[in-house]
């Protein structure tokens, strides 16, 4: 156990899974640089060029040639370098890989891991920002993934590459800094589709993922000390959806609030609302998200847009 | 276009040349089975012949190494039938049986029978040329000596995997070969009013990419140029980009206004048929034994695939291999 | 008022716009002979090769070209085949087009219509079958609309050309030879953004678009015989959604199904059921969708995968 | 590479030099300041400068007439101020402000400005290549004679973009100017070693385009470049592309290891400074009298721009244009 960064922990996790399986390889933009996000640095002078590769600024060929690879054994393991060029692969991921196994009647799985760094809040505009987990939030046979500390980024990274069917990783680019002890190896694996309880409460359920669970825990702070107990729940995973956690908590609580730093529809917060009802039953439920609009660049409407702590502990409030 | 006219090798095994014709009878057999069944509705949806074009799949496939990796399109029954994939269970994925080669779920859109060598038929049009460009990235790492085949039309040379892909390959030196059968049109239009210079072949040395204009309806010539780019991705001499001149004898799919072609053209094309083409090489008595065995196997196997069940609706089912974990 | 067919209809409206708006012009595969699904037949004969034209299999380009060239002031209408291929124009509609109005500080607006044929039963296997509403669900600027009818068909398709902001228009294949009568020119307008009521009722709402809204008013009609009073709502466009008349509905009939041709995530399903339940408080609600797999070829298996009126009857059975 | 070693305009007039020269002294600056107020964190987010590239934005756009598009990259406040957007506007957009060119909505990856012709600077890869193309369409249905203009840099060639529309504006010939600055990288990326062949105006030839390799460090060389291919756009023959051979003198953006290019080749290219290159045509006295216009025009700009007001975050906006109805 090491006090690491997010990025470090990225990192690290890729690393001892190319020493692990030769079979694993990275595909990516500049990537034996490190990247933009500085995530890969030493990979390929440890791994080698052919384990390693630069890519031309080809997405959609080097993610179907991912596709390809992958069907025929090895598990490589995609860089696209913002979240916001998934569009460009939406085809190979979705029509290609996602599909393989079910409908070649199970011959070959697609151990394909896509990394995407994601999020606002560093000024980069409306397409260096968006989180865009709904164009894959409607696809059967696709995994995403969304961690919120170092250790997770470690672990549910380490899973994906071990797991046999697609996965795409959101990396919030808000949290490479953030440090946080993680485990060495097999210690450091996270499980796949398991939501987790970042903090106890009885009053209301707060479900959250990647940065948002900074400001779901932050927001339990401040209610605390107006007595209401708030559960916080990291997703985790946000497909397939751990809905048996949601359930649960919400069947102690009675309350649902869910924080998603994207767009009020088609993410992760109207499934799990929708997930809580029909297993649940009726239960007052909350979004909170950013407005209908694009990631706006100025400072003033970035931060305005962005889910915040106190919105949170409003819309709890709210249902209070 | 540029098709190199080349003299015919008189010299040819007869063997050889019976087995070439065998494998694309077999093919144009299969496919009048196969519209048959899809008039009577027996085959649901929409079906893709490739008649007139056997002897690209035939001649490609008649150069291939056992463990070769093969890509092919939504109008694959070619390339599949040539592979060996059992014709058996072709028809009965056609026909939506779970003996079938994807157990029903597929379709024609999605054949695949990894075992062959067959990673798919692929219904996005491009699909198939990104599935080979990653088959040859999996053979360059493991260093297991295969070549991968991306069969495509002439149609997918003006979309974003073919020149994506393209120039993957190129830059990374994949052992991977690239056929595109020109049939001069994609669904009902002409290749030349959609594809800029109307010349396939020349897009290769845009990544300096070794490049050849083929006529496709020779089987030989397509086995012989089939045979060289396939060596030459063998020996790390990296990508070829093969132009196989052809045409389809029958409409794109199910719906198909059949006018846009000029009945000259289809007549013209009708004359190059590469069956009749190779039967004029054979003897009489070989072509009569030919079609004799063909369809005794045709019949058989239709019998066996229409006897199978449909699979059950309620079986368990996952889109994953195990659950998230 | 004439009886068309839907696919008429959709016929007719692209007709009577091109006619009547010279900056309107269609591109797609094969239009000039009508298209696969023979929605355009003689447009390129009455309007001339400049306005109706035949691409080259280039979705990302043609769809690309179109936004450039609705934000210089042509209305285009583009046809991709099927609603599977949208994956390859993703990051056209929702990088630059969507965005275009509010991150230009509304400098121009992008006029541009994208119609697609989607929907299962067919038999045209799972790259052929899709809704992929979800890949659109949590774009902000796009509007996303989704006929019924010929007359909404023709109606919606109207509204969207005229429309002066990027519209995505799922037309159900199943449903191309449904006929119906549907006015002409100004009369034919249907008005984007708002659902209908397709049939009144104060037990149950259930909420239904495209194809499944037949699925629904079946399984209305067959819940009237056990006097379960069924409202189903047509929701016509999907984005942004008309919550106030489901909001309403459900006000009066205190249980919620929602019944979407997709897989249970990332679609309207949720998206409805998330805002009744913010908006209008705690229901009862079930999606009524297809597993969370891709759409198999076989007859058998196809059907058992499609929504049916009788899942819909035993969702509402089940909340009452 | 291929570049043509051109005479250059002896004859030039000096006034015309003058002007060239501004233009690119104007970009210089600016970005100089950009520079400042980024590493000041002034100008938040990233920043991706153009200098040395100047004489291409210049070049090009000195050849453009009114009404013509051009589409630029996140790279793109040379295109910008050489286009004729106010300085002051694109400054207070870098800066987030409302008075910005897109009210501080877009930031420098989506200056905009239509009046000017800037149709938009595309943070995607391949996205200015799109909405050229798409202008070009409008321009070539609505008559009205202007040409579009694609800026976009050598890593944009292997992208889906660059091959679909290429393509597309070749079969339809649209009045489309493709303008590729290779500056030999994308990102830390050598573009030679991901682009196949290596030769980005060879890559005309695959859509039977048009295709000049030019040195991009010499303005009339560039102008020169860009006016034949305007004209051949404006009468209907259809679409060029343009290499243009450049080098940018800093870091791809903000997060920049540096290391990836050999200091001699940084050396040689400093050397090629287009605009040490022009002030050695132009007299000591016209150079030291731009020099004095743009930086007091800098100054000025900067106080306006810094001295405005940010967006108000509570202002209503919406994501389209007019309810839905
Ligand atoms: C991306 C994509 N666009 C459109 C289609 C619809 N489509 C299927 S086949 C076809 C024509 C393809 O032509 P070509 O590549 O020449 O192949 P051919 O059918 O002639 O063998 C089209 C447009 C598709 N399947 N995928
Ligand atoms: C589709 C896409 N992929 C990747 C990126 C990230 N990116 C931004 S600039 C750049 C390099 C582009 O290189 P080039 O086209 O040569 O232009 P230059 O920056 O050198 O002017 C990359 C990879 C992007 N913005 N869009
Ligand atoms: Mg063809
Ligand atoms: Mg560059």
């Amino acid at each position: 156990m090491r006090e690491v960064t997010f990025r470090e922990a990225v990192r690290d996790g890729l690393a001892e899974e190319l020493e692990r399986d030769e079979r694993v390889m990275l595909l990516g933009e500049d990537i034996s640089l490190g990247g933009v996000f500085n995530a890969t640095p030493g990979l390929q002078s440890t791994f080698g060029p052919d384990r390693v590769i630069d890519t031309p600024i080809s997405e959609l060929a080097f993610t179907g040639a991912a596709f390809g690879a992958a069907v025929k054994g090895l598990r490589p393991v995609v860089e696209i370098m913002f979240g916001d060029f998934l569009g460009l692969v939406v085809d190979t991921l979705v029509n290609q890989a996602s599909k393989y196994w079910y409908l070649t009647n199970e011959q070959a799985s697609v151990p394909l891991v896509v990394r995407s760094a994601v999020g606002a809040g560093a000024r980069l505009g409306a397409c260096h920002s968006q989180i865009p987990t709904s164009l894959f939030m409607g696809e059967p046979g696709l995994t995403l993934v969304a961690p919120s500390t170092p250790a997770d980024a470690k672990g549910l990274l380490k899973s994906a590459i071990r797991y046999d069917n697609p996965v795409v990783v959101f990396e919030h680019k808000l949290l490479y800094g953030r440090k946080g002890d993680v485990p060495d190896g097999d210690d450091a694996l996270v499980p796949l589709g398991r939501a987790t309880v970042r903090r106890s409460g009885t009053d209301v359920t707060v479900v959250a993922a990647m940065r948002a669970v900074e400001l779901a825990i932050e927001a339990a702070e401040t209610l605390a000390e107006e007595s209401i107990a708030a559960e916080v729940i990291d997703l985790r995973t946000l497909r397939p959806l751990d809905a048996t956690t949601v359930v649960e908590s919400v069947a102690r609580t009675g309350r649902l609030v869910v924080v998603e730093e994207g767009p009020p529809s088609g993410g992760y917060a109207a499934d799990v609302i929708a997930a809580a009802i029909e297993l649940g039953g009726p239960v007052a439920a909350r979004r909170v998200t950013m407005p209908d609009l694009p990631i706006p660049f100025a400072s003033t409407l970035e931060d305005a847009a962005l889910p915040s702590a106190s919105a949170v502990a409003a819309a709890v409030r709210a249902l209070s | 276009m540029g098709v190199e006219p080349r003299s015919r090798d008189l010299s040819a095994d007869p063997d050889d040349l019976a087995r070439l014709y065998v494998a694309m009878l077999r093919i144009r057999l299969f496919e009048d089975a196969v519209l048959r069944l899809f008039l009577a509705n027996e085959v649901e949806g929409t079906t893709h012949l490739c008649q007139g074009q056997e002897a690209v799949a035939v001649g490609v496939c008649a150069a291939l190494e056992p463990g070769d990796t093969v890509a092919a399109t939504y109008r694959g029954h070619g390339a599949a039938l040539a592979l060996g994939v059992d014709a058996t269970a072709l028809m009965a994925e056609l026909l939506g049986r779970e003996t079938g080669t994807n157990g029903g779920r597929g379709g024609s859109m999605n054949v695949t029978d990894l075992e062959r060598g067959l990673i798919g038929c692929f219904g996005i049009v491009g699909g198939s040329i990104a599935a080979a460009t990653g088959a040859a990235l999996a053979a360059q790492l493991t260093r297991d000596g295969s070549v991968a085949v991306a069969f495509f039309g002439d149609g997918a040379v003006n979309q974003a995997y073919f020149h994506e892909c393209l120039n993957f390959a190129a830059v990374r030196r994949l052992p991977v070969v690239y056929v595109c059968e020109n049939n001069l049109y994609g669904e009902w239009t002409p290749m030349a009013s959609v594809t800029a210079g109307a010349d396939i072949a020349a897009r290769g040395a845009a990544y300096a990419l070794p490049a050849q204009a083929v006529d496709g309806n020779d089987v030989l010539a397509v086995r012989e140029a089939a045979s060289a780019a396939l060596a030459r991705a063998r020996n790390g001499e990296g990508p070829t980009l093969l132009e196989f001149l052809t045409y389809r004898h029958k409409g794109h799919s199910k719906v198909d206004p059949g006018a846009y072609r000029p009945p000259e053209e289809v007549e013209e094309w009708l004359g190059r048929d590469p069956l009749l083409r190779l039967a004029a090489q054979l003897g009489d008595d070989a072509v009569e034994q030919a079609h004799e065995d063909a369809e005794g196997e045709l019949e058989r196997l239709l019998d066996a695939a229409r006897a199978a069940a449909f699979p059950t609706p309620g079986a368990p089912a996952t889109a994953t291999k195990g659950a998230a974990a």
